[in-house]
């Protein structure tokens, strides 16, 4: 066998045996606490790195470090809508059980993370702009991903039947990644008019490695929280869902 | 008549005359809200003109919104959803015929009932056009991407704030370069970029919406 | 015809709603002239089988075959079926004969001297031109009937269509289902009374739930 | 290093520790949340595991 499709073989297993509620618990008992470590040892490095290793900024200085919480957070807020939509097109196409269960529990966090990331902008932005709120393009159009992920929510929890309640909340997250980017732009371009110069005075790409590697451990850091947050949250929803079914029961049977 | 989006059309047609309230309600609304503004606003002519595109413009979505409700309601409570749910006619095309009888009934209405709110405010002649235009273009994606919403929330009884929560987000790229047109042309600056924006959004809603019309209705009604 | 071979074959059906499994491994055969008598009590997941077996919902284990292939997205399947449930997709705005009318374009027919046939079969040519709000009950039922006449389709699933109409409907219904079977058809349906004694009883076949 | 300079962040004191303080305030609440219903799933299902066990019966 040729080595390609021993990989291919092998992912494609996988992924059906991750398709199963019940070997997804099994296997997400070993890769949970795994990715809560990654996340740990990558945010604490980062955080030393962030805070006491990286030089203040010539231009900002010390206030700059909120950039260590802020992109990394704003980064999850797209990353978790794009992993959401997905899972849900997996989903509706499937009709795979365990895909909708990732998209419905990827929603809070990423909405979390979508708060997180404009709080922590305005925290920001009042020293540097100040202002607590300018309606920067990218504070906006995080605001109006804020509320594309509450509709999402609001949606799921309306439905009584969960099977009508995951296709329904599919169907409006993968609506919504054909719309996000056009929202982003079109806000894009609605700040151009609205505040000639760009708020952020371009440090550019020419970021010192000093504070480029705090960042992107940081970022790395976050992504594997939301693994781990997203294992976590996962497993309640497959042990309360397949609740009725007897392996869930045998498990109880042999702690009571 | 074996076409399936003329057939439709014409059928929503045949009913909204039926029940010509449902014709009058979105354009009475639409009016309504426009002019609560200068009432809540100083009484200044000047302020008027250069808010007035914006205000006609939220006015319009708006009455959109409030019509989208009742898209599918009627026909998931008499059953006829259901019957065409299980027909070999293309749904996605046949709920293309339904959106732009909405639309027909709504946007259309509207826009052509926008230059007499556009001389309420005082603006001047060239871009009440600009505003006829942006909303003749706009318009349509407001119903097709409404209609999605409408059909996910269609077997919910009371769905009509979740509905203003998952579809208000999505018109804001159509509220943005239409009433940016406005303001554009007030400073006497080139339009032409947001109308192919709307143009844009306006084949991509036909393309897409329809399926994810389909799509929504599928999966809600089961 | 005995030995003919099955149009309609479900094997192995399940459907789970909500938290409770209403049917497992259910299997049925329908041949041309039969009538599936689905029988169960109340909450017993007939409606279930109804919508699963008219393709508007899936199983959650199993599959239907319609001529040996499967329903899912099977445009032969949804031309040669169809179905009658609890709502009977009738317009209130509409007449009768402006409701049929539209469901025969549907199937791409515009002859509106069979729209009159229709009705006046199911005896409610006199109400053609009534707007349907103002039908009685038991004319309403009849109306969604008239539809079921086309002949393009072979198989009508009917929910519960005895309910709530007077004898001579109920008569009336009884024949016209009876002329489809004789002509090749087949129904599948649900119905609290015992339906032996009725036209019926000959080409009836139960599936106790 | 001096730690009340460090603390002080050049003046910026009060925005750089509560961007960092909500932030692990966020975190510690989205992994503390899964784990408290947690225990309340498990309870439940443990209670459905005993009634179906002692009365036999399956229940909803």
């Amino acid at each position: 066998m040729n080595p390609l499709s021993a990989i291919w073989n092998f992912l494609y297993r996988s992924f059906h045996r991750l398709g199963s509620p019940r070997e997804f618990y099994k296997i997400s008992t070993y890769a949970t606490p795994i990715f809560g470590l990654l996340f740990l040892g990558l945010c604490l490095v980062g955080s030393y790195l962030g805070l006491f290793v990286a030089p203040a900024d010539y231009q900002q200085g010390e206030s700059y470090r909120i950039i260590f919480v802020h992109v990394p957070a704003a980064w999850l807020s797209l990353f978790v809508y794009v992993v959401m939509a997905i899972a849900g097109a997996i989903g509706l196409i499937w009709r795979m059980k365990m895909a909708f269960v990732v998209a419905i529990c990827s929603a809070p966090i990423g909405a979390a993370f979508t708060a997180l990331a404009l709080v922590t902008g305005s925290l920001w932005g009042a020293p540097i702009w100040g202002t607590w709120w300018e309606w920067d393009a990218r504070l906006t159009s995080e605001l109006i991903l804020l509320f594309i992920y509450f509709g999402v929510m609001a949606l799921y929890y309306a439905f009584e039947e969960r099977k009508t309640a995951e296709r329904a909340m599919a169907m409006l997250s993968v609506v919504g990644i054909v719309i996000v980017p056009i929202i982003h732009y079109s806000v894009e371009w609605w700040s151009s008019l609205h505040q000639g110069a760009t708020v952020f005075r371009d440090g550019g790409p020419a970021m010192p490695a000093s504070m480029l590697t705090p960042l992107l451990l940081m970022a790395l850091g976050y992504t594997f929280f939301y693994g781990y947050v997203l294992f976590l949250r996962a497993r309640n929803m497959v042990l309360h869902n397949e609740r009725k079914s007897k392996w869930v029961k045998e498990m109880f049977t042999e702690n009571l | 008549m074996n076409n399936t989006f003329i057939l439709f059309y014409r059928r929503e047609w045949q009913l909204m005359f039926r029940n010509t309230s449902t014709l009058v309600q979105p354009l009475c609304f639409f009016v309504i809200i426009a002019l609560l503004f200068p009432f809540s606003l100083p009484a200044e002519n000047e302020l008027l003109r250069r808010i007035g595109g914006g205000v006609i413009w939220v006015s319009a979505v708006l009455a959109t919104l409030l019509s989208l409700e009742s898209m599918f309601k009627a026909d998931f409570q008499d059953g006829a959803l259901e019957q065409w749910l299980t027909h070999p006619r293309s749904l996605a095309v046949a709920m293309m015929g339904k959106a732009f009888a909405h639309w027909s009934a709504t946007g259309l209405l509207l826009t052509l009932f926008s230059p007499v709110l556009c001389l309420t405010f005082r603006i001047p002649t060239e871009q009440i056009w600009v505003l006829f235009l942006g909303l003749l273009l706009g318009t349509p994606s407001l119903s097709l991407i409404g209609a999605i919403g409408a059909a996910l929330t269609v077997t919910l009884h009371r769905g009509g704030v979740l509905l203003a929560i998952i579809i208000l987000p999505l018109y804001i790229p159509i509220l943005i370069f239409g009433a940016g047109m406005i303001t554009q042309s007030a400073q006497g600056a080139d339009i032409a970029g947001q109308v192919y924006a709307l143009l844009a959004m306006l084949m991509l809603s036909i393309t897409l919406a329809p399926f994810a019309i389909a799509g929504a209705l599928r999966a809600t009604i089961e | 015809m005995p030995d003919q071979p099955a149009s309609l074959i479900a094997e192995g059906l399940e459907c789970i709603r909500g938290e409770r499994t209403l049917f497992s491994n259910l299997s049925l055969a329908l041949r041309e002239q039969q009538c599936l008598h689905v029988v169960g009590a109340n909450g017993s997941g007939k409606t279930s089988l109804l919508r699963i077996i008219s393709g508007l919902n899936r199983a959650d284990q199993g599959e239907i075959l319609w001529h040996n292939e499967t329903i899912v997205n099977n445009p032969r399947f949804f031309k040669e079926s169809t179905q009658i449930g609890h709502k009977d997709g009738i317009k209130n705005e509409l007449t009768a004969a402006e409701n049929l009318a539209f469901y025969q374009q549907l199937e791409g027919v515009d002859d509106e001297s069979l729209v009159d046939q229709y009705l006046a079969q199911m005896g409610i040519l006199r109400c053609a031109d009534l707007t349907a709000n103002r039908l009685s009950f038991g004319q309403r039922r009849r109306l969604a009937f008239a539809r079921l006449l086309q002949p393009i389709y072979k198989l009508w699933i009917l929910d519960e269509p005895f309910t709530g109409i007077d004898v001579d409907g109920r008569q009336l219904i009884e024949n016209v289902c009876l002329d489809h079977l004789n002509n090749g058809g087949m129904i599948v349906l649900t119905n609290h009374q015992d339906l032996q004694r009725s036209l019926l009883g000959g080409h009836l076949v139960e599936l106790q739930l | 290093m001096n730690w009340s300079e460090f603390f002080h962040m050049g003046g910026y004191a009060f925005y750089v520790w509560t961007s960092w303080g909500l932030s692990l305030l966020v975190l510690v609440w989205q992994v503390l949340q899964p784990k408290l219903s947690l225990r309340r799933i498990k309870r439940d299902i443990a209670r459905q595991v005993r009634r179906e066990q002692t009365h036999g019966t399956a229940t909803n």
